[in-house]
């Protein structure tokens, strides 16, 4: 479904990813795993338009994505949930979901979907009309996640969705991933959580200084020694 | 050692070169030009150290420039008391440095507001400050004499043991003069930017809330560098009026602080040569303009310039230049690299 | 009492034209952060393109403050495709020197065409005014207040209201992410930009029939604007409604009660001590540290 | 590991009854907790349980709308950010902040402002001492990056580095500030559970010279390897505390905060 | 062929850039009469105009450019007060005379510049002259309001106008200012109409002057509005004011609708004359003249003078006796003894808009 053909991509002068290649297919689960540094984060903007390429391909469902805009790359149905929250400070919690929704047209449905996802978060629907700039840090972290999901991607890239959530609703987030691609939806996922992303998805890779290192089912990297190692703190 | 030396270097040449050719029109735009220079000077370590960008900066000049023509001038002043305030001409430098301290005074005052306001805000409370003063200067004529102006100003004077008191009216002395105090000016604002002092401020300019939770008292470095720049505008506002002989309100025109920020920005602020640069540049253009068209056509040429350096030069003449010298630096130690591997290999 | 009336009524009228202005900054100043130093010269191209049009060329003068407003929306498009843009990501005073640049050239370009001599702006009301007991006001003068005010109202709708106005203030928060929400972040500046500038220009053209057209005409303007985009806090269009207002007031009676000589000063003082009691501007929120 | 809470340590801050409200909208209702001298106490709960804002509140980025906060019998609520800083009270912010246009070495150098005395006059005249002064710095920037293992970064822009290492170089800044109370808001946030357990090392290191520590973590694993007492809050009050293994234990919070399958969360 | 070089510096661009080029086009119908007619000592004149940028450091520069660079031996400018008496220590540093063709301040001529010579009026003149008119206006003036741009220009016009009326027994009600560049000025009319006066003076440049007129309207102030300074142009503000200028007074010094009633109507004539056939526009004759008397009394000084020398050009200026637009041209002294400046007695004329047509009364 996506496939990330050995991508270069600079920040100036210096390549941040060399030679990286993954797929992802329909209906996967696959994480990416990686040190600080590692490249993780530029390849998912790589993907989403975000970054332009300095050579490769990336192609879904055929379709070269690669250099497309943003706003392309969405249109076909591919979401990304960015690192760092970057929710919209001065509009409010209700504002940033019809963000994620921007370019839906359907409105009945994209006000169901709202509703669906504050039974998921709660606080979302206390906070409605709370400018998401005061909201705190985990708060924040919902909106974003619940704001990708709201353009009924059919491939969302999540970018540290755990990041700063409370233990409870770290579950909670894994829980949505799972229900979601139960419901047909595709994930790539960047996660720091190393031990939970590997446990629940399909396929990982591995990255190191700006290439991939190691790749396979989540459980063989679980069992990997170098993994281990370096990233379980096993 | 070449890069300390260079500096020095330039005030050389430029102590010299003007006078060896001895060209007055030439000595009056690098005189006229220098003014400016060091009140964009002073204004570069508001915009570009503490990051705040103050629109209002002639106001500083304008002030210097009031004091200084008003103490030389002698006044006297009926606030409604008993007795008019009544002070007779002073000696000139006494002037020159009274207006310095007003100035530095009003920079304290707006410091201190700066504490409270940042930014756009920050911009438009500097903006309001230097129309207010406008306006002040406009209507309080039993002081200011109004748009009737002051003139006959006294110029600046040095006493050499061989001729006593000698009043500057020759261009030579009063371009060697701005130089002398610029160079000052430039001293002053390198030994503080380059200091704990500076680091403060720059800290303040990138990340406000970051600086304060490591301790830094951002106020009260926000108003030294204010009282400073201040200081220094006002030393250039009482250049100005010793040498042009004349003020009037249209000291305080907005077009003013325009133009030091156009040199400030395009030389590139935050650095310490990029008002020098720009301000030489920008200074001098609209005199070689004259030649060229008419004079609306100047103007468009002049703005048109800008864009173009900012098009080209986004972070403004001397960072590019910087950039360009490291870059082939870089290429030269990266072939000598390449070379050793080669032989190593 | 008549006196205060009249003021008063003045006050009024003139708040409505300054909130025009306001506007138009406010989501160029206050949205996108540009320091919009061509404000005053699009009001001033506003107010020769009604000139053009009505005054030159005998078009109907509301066709004509229709083009104006286009050509005005058309022009700042066009200074944001070709200043702008291509200055992605630079600095707030990377901008503002461009702007200031594009300003210079402007103002000089208007006189080059133009010549210094005031224009004048024929108008289709009557000059007779509007007589209301004791005060009076011209109708043209009505006629703004009108359009000034429905402009107020369709403005705030369509920024605090619509997809658009929700999508062009995402763009400004945070580019990238909008980008990622599907929105065309060009357009976005651009219609912004464009917005801005045709509002200035329809301040210009409603103004150039009261007033009189000259290349100078835009410095005092912008930087009233300005004042009142700050007065009423950042990319705020009922602040800024109300800004315009407040500093008409200012102005008004203190130009007719204290000194007309600091009426222009009057504005300012209001701005430095409303500044010192609300640092963030009468109607923002303070920021959330942490 | 150091030994469970110990009653007789005298506490180094004090917050007593606090409260914060934000136009209607309770973000604390009323805490109170000690944190005793040299010692690390994590401060956890639910997201928009008050933490961060506590943190806001001690450092003096907000004032409360009631209480105290005492910091060795200072009360901090009347003090400036920048003077509560002075007295050593540093923390680091949840959402990254670090000096984007500058060097990663000007940043921590930046940090060590507290640590510095030249001023406006001395640096004018370029008097010796400041000269040294500086000298003596630049070696601790070193010292500093090495610790926390950014040496290598040292001359890139802050802006330019990856999510995770301008994290570690916030805590670089702090530390540069030489704190006595050091308060870290979700510093590992962004850490592999690897990176994370060196990052248990560099606090604990912290603490033994002589830094006490307020953590607010989501990370169980390091809230309860290296804390000597915990505090829980909850809708901005104070529903339990004391050492890792009773709170890990507490079904109150359990229900509030641990979830039930503690199992994907890290550790 | 040499040509002798005439300096000109007038505000070209910037806020008052409408008058000064009036002034220049005026002095540029001078240079071509002159030339026309052979020139003087037998060689051509050329002017070289420069810019000020309406404001008074580059007025400094732009004389500095004419005197330095150019090496003209005479100048003509500045325009405003302020720009005049920036440039006036550079007369003396480089020992070069100047004709001042507009600016209004007593300052220019009584603060010891022997250089300076002004063929304008001051504001005292023009009251002097206005009051002799005084006894014209039906129903007489009763009690008078100013309404002056808050400029040197404005300020002194309404000074000496409201000491003139008061020592002709006329009541003085209020006196409002207002910024050149401001355009509402519904406050100030206001104020004005609660004053209860008969009549407004107002003195300030014609786009200010239409805008008070278009507003008085609008407020229906009851006054009879009456322009001194001589900078409004009667047509322009027909044009653009359209009724709300009927009935108004403006006085002028130069009525460029009745050549035939200036003092030399030949002069007046060959002027207008000159003007149109460079295709001005009509509106601008009433300031352009200034610029031509200016260039002509420096044609006449350096004939008289033998040669273009500054020096030689100063002594004769003492000495012209010349027929102009505005009446005849010859200074006398003023200010201090031994650095006196010269000053030229010109004339006033009051015009009167009735019906859209301007009328001499
Ligand atoms: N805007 C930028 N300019 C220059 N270099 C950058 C920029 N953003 C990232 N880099 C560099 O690119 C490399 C990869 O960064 P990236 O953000 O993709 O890492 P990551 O794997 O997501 O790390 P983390 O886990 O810390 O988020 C790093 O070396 C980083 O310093
Ligand atoms: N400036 C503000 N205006 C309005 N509400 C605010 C403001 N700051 C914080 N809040 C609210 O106060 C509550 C506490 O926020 P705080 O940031 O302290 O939570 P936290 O405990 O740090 O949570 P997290 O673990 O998610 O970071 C949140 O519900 C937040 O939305
Ligand atoms: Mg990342
Ligand atoms: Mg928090």
């Amino acid at each position: 479904m996506l496939k990330v053909e050995g991508i270069t991509v600079c920040y100036g002068q210096i390549p941040a990813l060399r030679n990286v290649s993954l797929t992802v297919e329909e209906g996967e689960l696959v994480t990416l795993i990686g040190a600080n540094g590692a490249g993780k984060t530029t390849t998912l903007r790589a993907i989403s338009g975000l970054l332009p390429l300095a050579s490769g391909r990336i192609t879904f469902e055929g379709r070269e994505i690669g250099n497309a805009a943003p706003r392309t790359v969405l249109a076909l149905g591919v979401a990304h949930c960015p690192e760092g929250r970057r929710v919209f400070p001065h509009l409010t919690v209700r504002e940033n979901l019809e963000m994620g929704a921007y370019l839906r047209r359907d409105h009945q449905a994209v006000a169901q979907d709202m509703e669906r996802l504050f039974d998921r978060f709660p606080r979302l629907k206390e906070r409605l009309n709370q400018p998401a700039g005061t909201m705190s840090g985990g708060e924040q972290q919902m909106l974003a996640i619940a704001r990708a999901l709201m353009s009924r991607p059919k491939i969302v890239l999540f970018d540290e969705p755990s990041l700063g959530l409370a233990p409870n609703l770290v579950e909670r987030t894994f829980e949505i991933v799972s229900d979601i691609r139960r419901e047909g939806t595709t994930v790539l996922m960047v996660e720091q959580n190393a031990y939970a992303a590997l446990d629940m998805c399909d396929r990982a890779y591995l990255l190191e200084s700006g290439q991939v290192m190691e790749q396979g089912t989540g459980q063989a990297m679980l069992a990997n020694d170098h993994i281990q190692r370096a990233y379980l703190g096993g | 050692m070449t890069t300390r030396l260079l500096p020095w270097l330039f005030v050389l040449v430029m102590a010299v070169g003007p006078l060896w050719l001895g060209d007055q029109y030439i000595l009056y735009v690098l005189t006229s030009t220098g003014i400016f220079i060091i009140g964009a000077m002073s204004l570069n370590l508001l915009l570009g150290y503490t990051g705040q960008l103050s629109l209002g900066h002639i106001a500083f000049f304008g002030i210097g420039a009031y004091t200084s023509a008003l103490l030389s001038l002698g006044f006297d002043l009926d606030l409604g008391g008993v007795e008019p305030f009544v002070l007779g001409p002073q000696p000139v430098w006494v002037a020159f440095l009274g207006g310095i301290l007003v100035a530095a005074l009003f920079g304290f005052l707006i410091g201190k507001l700066a504490f409270r306001v940042r930014g756009a805000y920050f911009v438009i409370v500097t903006i309001s400050f230097a129309q207010v003063m406008r306006m002040v200067a406009l209507n309080w004529v039993d002081l200011t004499e109004g748009p009737m102006a002051l003139n006959n100003i006294p110029p600046l004077s040095v006493w050499l043991p061989w001729d006593g008191v000698l009043p500057l009216y020759r261009k030579e002395y009063n371009y060697l003069l701005v130089l002398a105090v610029a160079v000052v000016c430039f001293l002053v604002i390198q030994r503080l930017v380059q200091s704990r002092v500076g680091r403060a401020l720059v800290a303040l300019r990138e990340n406000e809330s970051l600086a304060r939770s490591v301790g830094i008292d951002v106020t009260r470095y926000l108003v030294v560098a204010t009282v400073i720049a201040a200081g220094m505008a006002g030393a250039a506002g009482g250049l100005y009026t010793h040498y042009i002989r004349i003020v009037d309100p249209d000291v305080f025109m907005f077009i003013y602080t325009v133009t030091m920020v156009i040199m400030v920005v395009t030389g590139g602020k935050g650095t310490l040569a990029g008002p020098i640069v720009g301000g030489l540049a920008f200074g001098i253009l609209p005199e070689v303009l004259r030649e060229v068209a008419r004079p609306e056509v100047q103007w468009i040429i002049y703005g048109v310039a800008m864009i173009v350096v900012v098009f080209f030069l986004p972070q403004g003449i001397v960072p590019a230049v910087k950039n360009w010298f490291a870059g082939r630096r870089k290429r030269v130690a990266g072939t000598a690299l390449g070379l050793r591997k080669e032989t190593s290999a | 009492m008549e006196a205060h009336l009249q003021h008063l009524l003045n006050a009024v009228v003139l708040g409505g034209t300054y909130a025009l202005l306001g506007i138009g900054l406010t989501l160029i100043f206050g949205i996108m952060r540009v320091v919009n130093f061509t404000h005053g010269e699009l009001y001033t191209f506003g107010a020769y393109m009604a000139y053009m049009l009505a005054g030159m060329m005998g078009l109907n003068f509301f066709m004509s403050l229709a083009m104006a407003a286009l050509l005005g929306m058309a022009l700042g498009a066009l200074i944001e495709f070709t200043l702008l843009r291509p200055l992605k990501g630079a600095d707030i005073d990377t901008t503002m020197l461009v702007m200031i640049g594009a300003g210079i050239a402007m103002q000089a370009g208007e006189q080059l065409v133009w010549g210094g001599v005031a224009k004048s702006v024929p108008s289709p009301f009557p000059t007779e005014p509007v007589v209301l007991g004791s005060v009076s006001v011209g109708m043209n003068r009505l006629f703004v207040l009108g359009v000034a005010l429905l402009l107020l109202g369709g403005f705030y709708l369509l920024i605090n209201r619509t997809k658009l106005g929700v999508a062009m203030r995402a763009t400004f928060q945070d580019p990238d992410t909008a980008a990622l929400m599907g929105v065309n972040r060009g357009l976005m500046y651009t219609l912004t930009f464009a917005l801005g500038s045709g509002l200035a220009a329809t301040a210009g053209a409603l103004l150039g029939p009261i007033f009189v057209v000259t290349p100078t005409m835009g410095d005092l303007v912008a930087l009233k604007a300005f004042a009142i985009v700050i007065l009423g806090g950042l990319g705020n269009i009922p602040g800024a409604t109300i800004g315009g207002f407040v500093l008409a007031l200012a102005e008004e009676f203190g130009a007719g009660y204290l000194s007309s000589g600091y009426r222009d000063a009057m504005g300012f003082i209001l701005i430095i001590a409303v500044l010192i009691v609300r640092p963030q501007g009468l109607f923002a929120m303070k920021e959330r540290i942490g | 590991m150091s030994l469970a809470f110990d009653e007789s340590a005298a506490p180094i801050l004090e917050v007593r009854e606090v409260a914060v409200h934000f136009s209607g909208l309770i973000a604390i209702a009323s805490m109170s907790f000690a944190v005793p001298e040299g010692e690390i106490v994590s401060l956890i709960g639910p997201n928009g349980a008050g933490k961060t804002t506590a943190f806001n509140v001690i450092t003096g980025f907000l004032k409360p709308t009631g209480g105290k906060v005492l910091f060795r019998g200072t009360d901090l609520t009347r003090l400036s950010s920048n003077r509560i800083a002075g007295l050593g009270v540093v923390r680091t912010f949840q959402r990254t902040s670090i000096f984007a246009g500058c060097t990663v070495f000007d940043n921590v150098l930046t940090g060590m402002h507290r640590q510095g005395r030249a001023e406006t006059w001395g640096a004018l005249l370029r008097l010796a001492s400041v000269r040294a002064e500086t000298e003596r710095m630049r070696a601790a920037v070193a010292e500093i990056l090495a610790f926390v293992g950014l040496s290598h970064r040292a001359d890139e822009l802050a802006g330019n580095l990856a999510y995770g290492e301008q994290r570690l170089l916030g805590i670089a800044i702090a530390l540069a500030a030489d704190p006595k109370l050091l308060l870290l808001d979700e510093p590992a946030a962004g850490l592999n559970p690897s990176e994370t357990e060196a990052f248990m090392g560099v606090v604990q290191r912290i603490r033994d010279r002589g830094v006490t520590i307020l953590l607010v973590e989501h990370d169980m694993r390091m809230v309860m390897t290296i804390s000597d007492r915990v505090v829980v809050l909850n809708h901005g009050r104070i529903i339990a505390e004391g050492p890792p293994e009773v709170i890990r234990a507490n079904p109150d919070v359990i229900q509030a905060y641990l979830g039930q399958g503690v199992k994907h969360a890290k550790g | 062929q040499e040509t002798i070089k005439i300096g000109v510096t007038q505000p070209l661009t910037g806020a008052v850039a409408a008058s000064g080029n009036y002034v220049a086009n005026g002095a540029r119908v001078a240079e071509e009469v002159v030339n026309a007619n052979g020139g003087v000592l037998g060689k051509k004149i050329q002017l070289i105009i420069e810019d000020n940028k309406s404001n008074p450091k580059e007025a400094v520069a732009s004389a500095e450019k004419l005197i330095v660079r150019d090496k003209v031996p005479v100048l003509m400018g500045a325009w405003s007060s302020t720009f005049t008496l920036a440039v006036m220590p550079k007369l003396v540093e480089y020992g070069v005379p100047m004709v001042v063709e507009t600016s209004s301040s007593t300052k220019i001529t009584t603060s010891g510049n022997p250089w300076v010579f002004r063929i304008a009026p001051t504001s005292a003149m023009e009251a002097k002259s206005f009051a002799e008119k005084l006894d014209h206006f039906q129903p007489a003036i009763q009690k008078a309001d100013f309404l002056a741009v808050n400029n040197d220009f404005g300020r002194g016009s309404a000074d000496e106008f409201r000491k003139m009326l008061q020592a002709k027994g006329v009541k003085i009600g209020v006196t409002e200012t207002m910024a050149p560049e401001a355009t509402d000025l519904s406050a100030q009319l206001s104020s004005i109409k609660q004053s209860g006066g008969d009549t407004l003076f107002v003195t300030t440049g014609v786009e200010q002057i239409t805008l008070i007129l278009k507003q008085a309207a609008e407020l229906r102030l009851p006054h009879r509005v009456i322009t001194n300074g001589g900078s409004s142009s009667p047509d322009q503000l027909i044009a653009q004011a359209g009724a709300a200028a009927d009935g108004g007074y403006f006085t002028l010094f130069f009525a460029p609708w009745f050549p035939e009633k200036a003092v030399h109507p030949t002069v007046a004539k060959t002027f207008v004359d000159g003007w149109n056939k460079k295709g001005y526009d009509f509106a601008g004759l009433t300031e352009g003249y200034r610029g031509y008397d200016g260039i002509m009394t420096i044609v006449e000084a350096i004939k008289k003078a033998g040669k273009a020398e500054p020096q030689a050009i100063r002594d004769a200026l003492w000495t012209v006796k010349l027929d102009g637009v505005n009446g005849d041209i010859a200074f006398k002294k003023d200010g201090p003894e031994g650095k006196e400046s010269g000053q030229n007695e010109a004339n006033v004329y009051v015009v009167q808009v009735k019906d859209g047509k301007v009328t001499m009364p």
